[in-house]
């Protein structure tokens, strides 16, 4: 059988302008690879968005696997700027295969 | 009665209809391709005939003294719409500050349906204010950012990517570039292109503004943090603004035409460019603020009504 | 030989290569965006070349008798569909209610290839159609859910959802607005924007028709739920549909190319607006039944014969 | 170190025009912040789809993070559609920052 | 209470070319059924990728809701291709509805 | 000077507009199904135009004969290219079979914009080209399938994939669609669509080289894989190719227009189709150096200095 790792899998959602900023955190926290998806529409506190091109500040989802101290270290640097910019994050465990890539 | 005229043009009445859908509640919709595709297009089109146009009339003083008085208005206009927005709208300074950016720079759309009325109604503006309308966009973020947050607090890479916003912004360069090829290329060349950058042009703003009709009609009615007070400064900031654009125009001399595109850019507020920039600069800032009051307030007052108005007002002022 | 020359349009033959490309397994694909915008452009086109056209026309009796009926052919095609698809096809109550919503309504994309035919054939329909058309598009939703369902199953909820579906579909406001933007601005002031929607539309049409054929052969492909009854009664409705709309064009005594206009709205069948309307009030109904009937019989049908076939007979039957 | 508190992230594949549907049902079950993702093409016991625009019922994916009562809440409300709307749903713990926002 | 039964949820990161293989591979694992999810962007070992229509091989994500078995099926049935294909693979326990479905 | 003509037409520099705007991170950006969209349309565009031409001008031998040699081409390119980057560039057998596909096929792109340019300079190449080009598209990824890993190792299920890709990739679908459609309908039923196919080409060829410049120059600043030998091999091999299809041309007797296609043909390598038939044939290659050698380096060469020379040479090797 294929043996498989227990790594994290972290799911961000953050405005688009955002994203370089937050690629640039991960990589601080030595997560390096991640991927980008896009995201249509969405109800939060403030209200509701559609990407529409113009007219709203639209959202991706940044998905990264990694091991649960990068996972750690990067939730830390975020902290303190999680709340003005209003992330929204999950964790959760995954098995992935070639554990020793993340 | 030309700003009767301007209200029947095709072009306005697919923003109306664009609204009109929106506030009935209509699920018409436009694909954010196309409407991204039809932001460069009108980009580039506009920055190849302004190019072209001063490839034919040459390069005048005029041009660099316009260029010079358009960047002061961007950065300097921020600092009376602070001040009105701190004082009357009863914003933070750091929400303020942001306004403030947007309100110093320029709506890239209403610059072009500002052009379209002005050509239809016999007095086209220069073709070098699509250059100048390049260099307003991005001065008005610094200005902001700096009454938001005071000087100082920027750290080296903030500054960069600020910089960078400035000078690299993807409208700035396409429309600069846009410009520069048609200077090159010049009208001979430029002739086999013509039917996709200006035949085609108008048809293709109706189906552009049919979009911003939607987006900023369902803007305004999702607005939660919109009240009155900034509803009132959305419309009295370009009936300002635009008023002091018109002033430096009859202080420089400029011929009505060109004069009310100048007035047209002082009053319109970015929608697209800046608030990306902002939302990067100046995190704690609420976008529902100053993109309602821009996108949803000013805008729409400036198509409907402060185009009209220029092109009533700016043959009397300049002559 | 007419009939003859419409299928070697490149219209046709671009609909043709996509069904082609789609039945050898090619991997030739539209972007999805791009559909969309084709088909929100065309809607504006038809929509405002209507418009004008009626503004030079002037309004005539004729234009609310041909939309009251229109309107009723709408309402009442779905109950003969319903009674062939119950017992020809042998559908339950709540499929053969849903396929007959989309055969009571139209396709666009039907009436613009019918209506671009037509006109090459010399016999243009009348610039009322469009508005026509518009007005057909959604009462067949009405009869369609009450002969799936039976009345007093709606909740008020489910009734007010559908009432602003029928009324604020976003195809029917883009058709009705621009007809009536078309006949606000009239000739001479649409003249900037009619290269994009008149001297581009055939060009832009061939580009969809490529998609369609493409969609259409897709489907078809993978319609598990198609059996040979229900085929044959996607070609046998819009013969019987065309029949009546034609009949009811001899009644009113429409001219030869408005009265084919009628008849092929009423042979149509809706494969965009009445789908999604019907998966939601619906939700029991196969989508795989409705979409490929409407989809991959009826509307490649009508493109390949119906259309021919109404250009020959209509002459005949309205002078 | 950084807290994070176990919530519940739904993922509802969904019919495109179901969406605003589901969303009042949602909000019916308290779950009124939301993102809805994209979905391009799938494969399923009613045959294959792909969001071409036209001549299929194309499918979005509603995604929130919640709290268990919540979700649970949801899926009670949602149970007599499952079948017939074709809802396809999963239901996974993840960690979450915030916690008193979900 | 509505009955959930747990299952298997797997998340391939996949270039776009190869998906076709990799939903012959699932199905030859009896994971008929899926969903393509869009990927805008991305940065692994092999560089940063961003979907522009040309000039770079795009990714997909292929995700399926299953059993444990037949995800053990595919991953064995992968094993041989996931380092030279690049595939990013994330297995996560969640909980379903109509549990006999998958 | 038509070369420095060349330069500067507006095509060229919508290129090099955007291949600065990337070299300097600007954030400026082409909406993904924009430019596929585009790409569509070139391809319909040039079938038909290619189909209308041939319609009128007839079928002649050589239409065979350059069909024939352009597929003796693309089969046999990529032998030479393979023995160079093997030795020169010191690939491994696979990466190198994989880069020697690319060449052997070739760039749509290219051969639009050499069109263009040879068309402006008076000496427009034959409308079958099309045809050629779309036959030339695919037999290299064989050839280099099989330099790659022998003959032998495809399973029949490859095989039959490879099949289908040489025969039914969507761009050869649909550029021979388009054409057969030119070649039915001819100049008269040609003409409602000309607007769209002809009329707009240029100008919508501009924005799809901006992003081209923009992709290929992102493509540049990112290729780790690429060394200066494969740089120096991604120019040396357009020239030698180039050279071949000039020779060949002049074996065929072929005009100086026709002849100097057929060059840039066999110059051009492709960076869409075989990419993503090489990345399903041969996944343990590297994309990394395809991509970068083929769009990076070769097709600005071809774009900027590559169709300048053929435009001076072709004249006066072929007379
Ligand atoms: N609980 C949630 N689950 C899923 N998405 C959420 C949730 N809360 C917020 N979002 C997304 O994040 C966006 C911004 O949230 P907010 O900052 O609360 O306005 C929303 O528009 C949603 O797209
Ligand atoms: N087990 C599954 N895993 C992932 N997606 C699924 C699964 N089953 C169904 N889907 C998605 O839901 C759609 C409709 O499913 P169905 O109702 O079974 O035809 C499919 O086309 C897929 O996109
Ligand atoms: N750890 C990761 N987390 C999320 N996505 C990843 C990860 N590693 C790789 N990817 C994605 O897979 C693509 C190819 O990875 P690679 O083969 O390492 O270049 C990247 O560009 C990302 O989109
Ligand atoms: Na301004
Ligand atoms: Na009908
Ligand atoms: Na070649």
């Amino acid at each position: 059988m294929i043996t498989t790792h227990t790594r994290k899998r972290i799911d961000i959602l953050i405005d688009a302008p955002l994203c370089d900023w937050l690629i640039e955190q991960a990589a601080a926290a030595e997560i390096v690879h991640h991927s980008i998806l896009p995201v249509e529409s969405g109800l939060g506190r403030t209200g509701a968005w559609r990407d529409e091109g113009f007219g709203t500040v639209a959202k991706r989802m940044f998905v990264a696997l990694s091991n649960k101290q990068k996972v750690a270290a990067l939730l830390e640097r975020l902290a303190p700027d999680i709340e003005r910019y209003g992330l929204v994050i999950a964790v959760y465990d995954v098995e992935v295969v070639r554990g020793e890539r993340f | 009665m030309p700003a009767f005229e301007t209200l029947l043009s095709p072009v306005i009445l697919f923003f109306v209809l664009g609204a009109l859908a929106a506030a009935a509640r209509s699920d018409l919709s436009v694909p954010e391709p196309l409407a991204k595709s039809l932001s460069l297009y009108l980009m580039a089109a506009i920055g190849l005939k302004g190019g072209v146009q001063v490839s034919q009339a040459g390069f005048t003083p005029q041009l660099l003294q316009v260029s010079a008085a358009g960047m002061a208005l961007s950065f300097a206009l921020p600092l009376m719409a602070f001040a009105l927005l701190r004082g009357f709208a009863r914003l933070d300074r750091l929400n303020a500050g942001a306004v403030a950016a947007h309100y110093g720079s320029v709506s890239i759309v209403t610059f072009v349906t500002a052009s379209d009325a002005l050509t239809r109604s016999g007095i086209a503006p220069a073709g070098y204010m699509v250059a100048v309308m390049a260099l307003m966009e991005t001065p008005a973020v610094i200005t902001g950012l700096l009454l938001a947050r005071g000087s100082g607090t920027l750290s080296r890479g903030q500054r960069g990517k600020l910089l960078r916003e400035v000078l690299l912004n993807g409208s700035v360069v396409l429309l600069l570039g846009s410009f520069l090829i048609g200077l090159a290329i010049g009208k001979t060349r430029f002739e086999p292109i013509a039917p996709v950058f200006v035949t085609g042009f108008t048809g293709l703003l109706c189906l552009f503004l049919l979009d911003m009709g939607l987006i900023a009609m369902r803007r305004l009615r999702e607005s939660r943090a919109l009240n009155w007070r900034m509803a009132a400064l959305g419309i009295a900031l370009p009936l300002v603004n635009g008023a002091i654009g018109l002033g430096v125009a009859a202080l420089l001399g400029l011929d009505p035409g060109t004069g009310a595109a100048l007035a047209m850019l002082a009053a319109s507020a970015s929608y697209i460019a800046v608030p990306a920039a902002v939302r990067l600069a100046l995190p704690d800032a609420d976008p529902g603020i100053y993109l309602s009051m821009s996108l949803a307030v000013t805008f729409p007052f400036n198509i409907l009504l402060g185009i009209p108005l220029v092109i009533q007002l700016a043959p009397l002022v300049l002559t």
